[in-house]
């Protein structure tokens, strides 16, 4: 057992672990920041196959900015127990019960498919710059240039609609109008 | 031994001079000169009982800190209160992991390949910073929401809108000198400005940055998340002791390490002047030096000397302008924000480009 | 590396289903939005492995795709999380059955 | 086939197709071009754009010696085999008609323009006519049936539009749809006997049936398949040319505009039935039964129309039967195979009948629209012009000599009188004095007496009164073109014709006797008219013995109960039990059907999002288990 393999497994278990975490604790508070730890530990995995631009995204847009917006929304309604609404929505046997049988299938596939039990290749064996912002934008600005177009129009919409919906009740909210107009 | 334990050490070197540096050199300093240069601007003679010129004002500031009772005021939200002025802290120290501090060396002929003066040779670069930088939000809004007190809410809340907000400008202006260095590696981009610093390609870029990284930094004028006069000091108003301290010392690291990235980015790091490079100066003084250090290890010590006095010059603005100018408000803040800097940093990326391009 | 796609894929899978099984018990929407956003990293997570397995970048590609996606999904939820919030006084989800059948 | 002409055959590509393509593009322009170009430019474009395809048919009437066929595509090909051609014959038939439809077409649009001064849909009726030349030429010119029957149709739409032209009537639009559901009949004959050609030849070109029939020798089943088709195109024709049974449309077609009844309900359009059985004469001629039913429908007609016609008071139903009936002459002179005689008398009558209806229009323009000749009389010195032009056409088509009327109806009575069928005989000459008495009481009623109306009446402008004066001069002079021998003329059409259709030789004497008869009789017919008329003070033949004339036979009555009632009883079947009943049950049924589940369903949609994500996963198990290969 290699240092690379204990530094997956501990991750792994981290992610797992941190994931929990972020669906039970009742608080969302607490869900926004076990939600950080997950993203840290994600892009730490990243960092572990090599994709270093990835990892570093992943904190700059979802811990950074993502998260972000929920801790900020979190505390701008600071709602009490009540409001927050803690009681089950679905009974948690079918939850348990659905997610074994995916599981169980998913399971199933892994072990019919033997290449995907295979060790992932050493990063030399692909071409050295796999991962580096370089390598990823020649393929991502040429190849999917539409699907980058698409992320763009699709941004620009975002921050009209969150616009449109600011301005909905502008009287409706005083202490946080300004606030959250400006979260889009 | 040596040799196997030498990167290592390498390592552990760059490590503890950062961070001696910084935490126990730049910080103390900088709050020593901040109070020095305002009372300077404001016509007062400043601190000046503790040692010679008040140098030591810092350390009996700090002691006093650390040994102060720590008070938990009443109905605050226990972890996320400890946990905060940490959070604070953290992102601010590791964003000092990238960013090099002087040209490769080889530290006197001890390694047989130069080694760069950084701590860690991320391939993300420059956007690494950025990443980490976003993260610093989480300690000021955890201390404002978990404070229990309405002034910390607002400045919490304040704070977090603002960085998200000024992130993004910061962020564009970061991709147009990416595109003028054609890198992100920060040690190449100081290479690549060997000829030309970026601040002249790129001024309209550096003219959004710098207020990005004072709203970043929340230092004036965008220093709306502790606007003395609206929210006593908000987010940090319920924080004593060495837990403000934390607070105290990660905006002056965070501050530090963000002057020290734009003269990277803009003003050719330790380069020494536009087309007249350090081994160009050793030659024409017939010195014998190189900045790799390999003959005399001074080669490599000016450099990164006049690296730091770059910054410290950098610094020096953050105070002169924190003394100089009355603060924004709140939505005049946003809207320069999102109406005026962000149209035109993109702007700017668009025309940047089409001109690349074109050339 | 000594580990196979199958392992991360298997942490892709147990995070998705606390995702999912998060999303199923919550009541009140931010906690629900915030397992969404475990769920769609437990996909980025399956996709940028699955990048590394075949040694090609299209899987940053779609990570790229997921990200924005998610970026927006959680701007206008919030937006609207707000709304409801002034609307109804509560964001549980309960209370915005108006449209049901 | 190779021209000798003087002229190259492109040339002749470029004028034929400029004939067909100019009225086309004028019918997609004028109908908006009046708001910008105005009236008066719109009537001269509008008639350049008929009279320009004049002088090129008058180019290739003079310069073509021989029957050519102008091929421009293809336009189905079935099997790498073009199948329908877009392609013009050119032969003295199609040439001759060519020069009526766009010589008397030009002469109604000048008309036109006079006629309709004024009115809003003045752009609109100069599209329509063009449309209407385009079709009629693509009918007599195409070589291909289907081409026939796309101007076959385009003539009986254009008949449709302008019948019902001020269709905020009620009664012009019935009468518009009436003339269309008629001539659908007809097309349907047309339809079959199209299937019947093809079925039997394998083919649609009329040059190349008529080809295998005159050189195969047929085998049983193609006879019969022609007699079929022979039959059909007896209903085809019929329908398009308002012969018995399917005349009933044509009297109600005066709704439309008079220049239109004069161009398209008396010159060209009901004449495509004539010229449809003279193109195809030797398949009629293989099938002798199919000639005498053409025969007899068409003595029959000529009689019955001319016996109706002297009862109507309405001048251009006058007419308009008057129509039916010479289109009766030509119909028994095409079924007792004398297509020369018909062809001739189809030519005459297209002058003196459309100078008769456009005389009848400019009485009626002067009257204010005023139709009804009891309403009329004493006109003889407010509308000089109109007086003098219609005289001569009343006399044209009475048959006085020497106008052309007297000529080409002398021809088709001569070859009725060869047939020595008694029933055909006596009808002809009976029709012949009909003709002549209620022209003349018309002429009397309208021209004579006192001024029963109430509106001052008026002489119609400048290009009325000439387009009457030129037709007056063509139906005088018309005759010549076929003067026969007994009076020293040269039969010029006859000889023209000999080509391309076939003749009974002649065999009847052209005595004096037989002559003076004849004149004699249209002579005492029109004195009977004038004596009885002269002083008409509303007052008619009163017997009730008459009343079935007055009741057009009570045609319309009895199809109104044999078809009509029928139709619409079996409509209302359809609409109440089978629409209504079947499948409205069906319909409501499987709405109440989706209803019932729905409010079923309904109970799924708790709003509750973690239901329906649970939904999802539910669905996602099926997913992977349906798409589960195995190894």
């Amino acid at each position: 057992m290699n240092l690379q393999e204990v530094v997956f497994y501990i991750l792994g278990a981290l992610l797992l672990i941190t994931g929990g975490l972020v669906a039970f604790r009742p608080k969302p508070i607490e869900s926004a920041l076990w939600l950080i730890v997950n993203f840290i530990c994600t892009s730490a995995l990243y960092v572990l196959l090599g994709a270093h631009f990835v990892a570093v995204i992943q904190i700059l847009v979802y811990a950074g900015a993502i998260v972000v917006l929920f801790t900020f929304v979190i505390m701008l309604l600071n709602l009490n127990p009540q409001e927050l609404g803690l009681t089950a929505a679905v009974p948690w046997t079918s939850i348990v019960l659905i997610s074994g049988t995916i599981g169980v299938i998913f399971l199933c596939l892994h072990v019919a498919t033997p290449e995907l039990l295979k060790d992932l290749p050493a990063l030399a064996e692909n071409a050295g710059t796999w991962g580096t912002l370089e390598s990823f934008s020649k393929v991502f600005l040429v190849k999917y240039v539409w699907s980058f177009e698409i992320a763009g129009v699709l941004l620009l919409m975002a921050v009209l609609v969150v616009g449109l919906l600011a301005h909905h009740h502008p009287k409706a909210v005083t202490a946080g109008k300004s606030l959250e107009k400006d979260i889009s | 031994m040596f040799e196997v334990l030498l990167p290592w050490l390498f390592l552990l070197g760059k490590i503890l001079l950062f961070f001696g540096i910084v935490f126990g050199g730049v910080a103390p300093v900088m709050i020593w000169v901040e109070r020095k240069v305002s009372a300077l601007i404001q016509d007062r003679v400043g601190p000046n009982r503790v040692g010679p010129f008040g140098l030591l004002q810092s350390l009996a500031d700090g002691i006093k800190l650390v040994l102060k009772e720590p008070l938990e005021p009443e109905g605050v939200v226990k972890p996320y209160y400890y946990l905060a002025p940490i959070l604070a802290v953290i992102p601010a120290a590791l964003s000092f992991a990238i960013i090099p501090f002087g040209p490769a060396t080889t530290l006197g002929g001890l390694f047989e390949t130069p080694q760069r003066l950084q701590i860690s040779n991320l391939n993300a670069g420059v956007l690494f910073l950025l990443a980490v930088s976003s993260l610093s939000v989480y300690g000021v809004a955890l201390a404002g929401w978990s404070s229990n007190n309405k002034f910390s809410v607002m400045g919490a809340l304040r704070a977090s809108a603002q960085m998200i907000s000024y992130e993004l400008a910061a962020g564009l202006a970061v991709v147009t000198v990416i595109l003028l260095s054609g890198t992100v590696d920060l040690v190449s981009m100081v290479e690549a400005q060997s000829s030309m610093w970026n601040i002249v390609p790129g001024f309209f870029a550096f003219l959004v940055f710098l207020p990005a990284i004072f709203a970043e930094t929340n230092r004036l004028p965008f220093d709306l998340a502790e606007s003395e006069a609206e929210l006593v000091v908000g987010y940090h108003t319920e924080y004593s002791g060495i837990k403000f301290g934390l607070f105290f010392l990660a905006e002056y690291a965070i501050m530090t390490s963000i002057s020290a990235v734009c003269v990277l980015m803009f003003f050719g790091g330790w380069e020494l002047w536009p087309g007249f490079s350090w081994n160009d100066l050793y030659a024409a003084l017939n010195l014998g030096w190189t900045t790799e250090g390999t003959t005399n290890i001074l080669g490599t010590i000016i450099p990164s000397v006049w690296f730091v006095t770059k910054v410290c010059a950098f610094l020096f603005l953050f105070v002169w302008v924190r003394w100089t100018l009355p603060r924004f408000r709140y939505d005049q803040l946003m809207s320069i924000g999102w109406k005026r800097l962000l149209p035109l940093a993109i702007l700017n990326i668009t025309i940047t480009a089409a001109l690349m391009a074109l050339v | 590396m000594s580990f196979s796609i199958a392992h991360i894929l298997f942490i892709c899978f147990g995070l998705f289903v606390l995702g999912a099984s998060g999303f199923l018990i919550r009541k009140n929407a931010i906690s629900m939005l915030i397992c969404l956003e475990l769920m769609l990293n437990a996909v980025n997570i399956s996709l940028v492995a699955f990048g590394r397995m075949h040694g090609n970048e299209s899987g940053h590609a779609l990570y790229f795709l997921v990200i924005t996606v998610a970026a927006c999904e959680t701007a206008i939820a919030l937006a609207i999380i707000l709304n409801l919030f002034r609307l109804r006084r509560s964001i549980r989800l309960d209370d915005a059955t108006v449209l049901k059948g | 086939m190779e021209a000798s002409s003087s002229i190259s055959i492109e040339m002749i590509h470029w004028l034929a197709a400029l004939v067909v393509l100019l009225p086309l593009f004028g019918s997609t322009i004028w109908f908006w071009a009046k708001k910008y170009l105005g009236e008066k430019w719109v009537g001269v474009l509008g008639t350049a754009s008929v009279a320009i395809p004049f002088i090129a048919v008058c180019v290739l009437f003079f310069e073509l010696n021989e029957p050519i066929l102008v091929n421009f595509f293809s336009w189905i090909t079935i099997d790498g085999k073009s199948l329908v051609d877009f392609s013009f014959r050119l032969d003295p038939l199609s040439l001759m008609l060519g020069l009526i439809v766009t010589g008397v077409g030009s002469l109604i649009h000048i008309y036109s323009s006079g006629y309709m001064h004024g009115d809003e849909g003045f752009g609109r009726f100069f599209s329509y006519l063009n449309l209407f030349v385009f079709s009629m030429m693509m009918l007599i010119w195409s070589d291909s049936l289907p081409a026939i029957f796309l101007g076959w149709e385009g003539v009986g739409l254009c008949s449709y539009l302008l019948i019902s032209f001020w269709f905020k009537e009620e009664a012009n639009a019935s009468a518009g749809k009436k003339a269309f559901i008629v001539n659908r009949i007809g097309d349907f004959g047309f339809l079959i006997a199209m299937f019947c050609l093809y079925k039997a030849f394998g083919q649609l070109s009329v040059q190349e049936i008529l080809a295998a029939l005159k050189s195969s020798s047929l085998s049983p089943e193609q006879l019969e398949l022609t007699s079929w088709a022979c039959l059909g195109l007896v209903l085809g024709a019929a329908g398009k040319s308002a012969q018995i049974p399917l005349f009933v449309w044509l009297p109600d077609a005066m709704a439309g505009p008079t220049p239109v009844s004069a161009l398209i309900h008396a010159a060209t359009m009901v004449t495509a039935g004539v010229y449809l059985a003279c193109r195809l004469q030797p398949l009629f001629i293989l099938n002798a039964g199919s000639l005498e039913i053409l025969a007899y429908i068409g003595a029959a007609t000529a009689f019955f129309a001319a016996t109706v016609a002297v009862f109507q008071n309405d001048i251009k139903k006058v007419l308009a039967y008057s129509t039916i009936s010479q289109l009766g002459y030509m119909f028994m002179a095409v079924g007792l195979m004398a297509p020369t005689a018909a062809y001739f008398h189809l030519i005459t009558h297209a002058f003196f009948k459309a100078l008769l209806f456009l005389g009848a229009g400019s009485v009626i323009h002067g009257l204010h629209h005023e139709q009804d000749m009891t309403k009329m009389g004493g006109l003889r010195k407010k509308m000089p012009i109109t007086f003098w032009t219609m005289t001569i056409g009343v006399l044209a088509i009475a048959g006085i000599p020497p106008l052309s009327g007297f000529v080409s109806k002398d021809a088709v009575m001569s070859v009725a009188k060869d047939s020595d069928r008694a029933l055909i005989i006596f009808f002809a000459f009976a029709t012949s004095f009909l003709t002549a008495f209620y022209m003349g009481r018309l002429w009397v009623m309208t021209f004579f007496g006192k001024f029963r109306g109430h509106h001052e009446a008026h002489e119609s402008p400048a290009p009325m009164t000439f387009v009457l004066i030129v037709l007056a001069g063509l139906s005088v002079v018309g005759g010549l073109i076929n003067w026969p021998h007994f009076l020293g003329g040269g039969e010029w059409l006859g000889h023209y014709f000999s080509k391309v259709v076939t003749e009974n030789v002649s065999t009847s004497e052209h005595g004096l006797g037989i002559l003076i008869f004849k004149v004699g009789m249209a002579v005492v017919a029109l004195g009977l008219a004038f004596w009885k008329y002269r002083n008409f003070e509303g007052k008619d033949f009163k017997s009730s013995a008459f009343e079935i004339f007055r009741k057009k036979y009570y045609v319309d009555e009895i199809y109104d109960f044999v078809f009509v009632r029928n139709l619409r009883r079996l409509g209302e079947f359809q609409w109440k039990i089978v629409d209504q009943g079947i499948i409205d049950g069906l319909l409501n049924g499987s709405a109440r059907w989706a209803q019932n589940v729905g409010e079923r369903l309904r109970r799924l949609q708790t709003g509750q999002t973690q239901t329906y994500l649970l939904l999802m996963w539910l669905g996602l198990i099926v997913l992977l288990v349906g798409t589960w290969k195995g190894r």
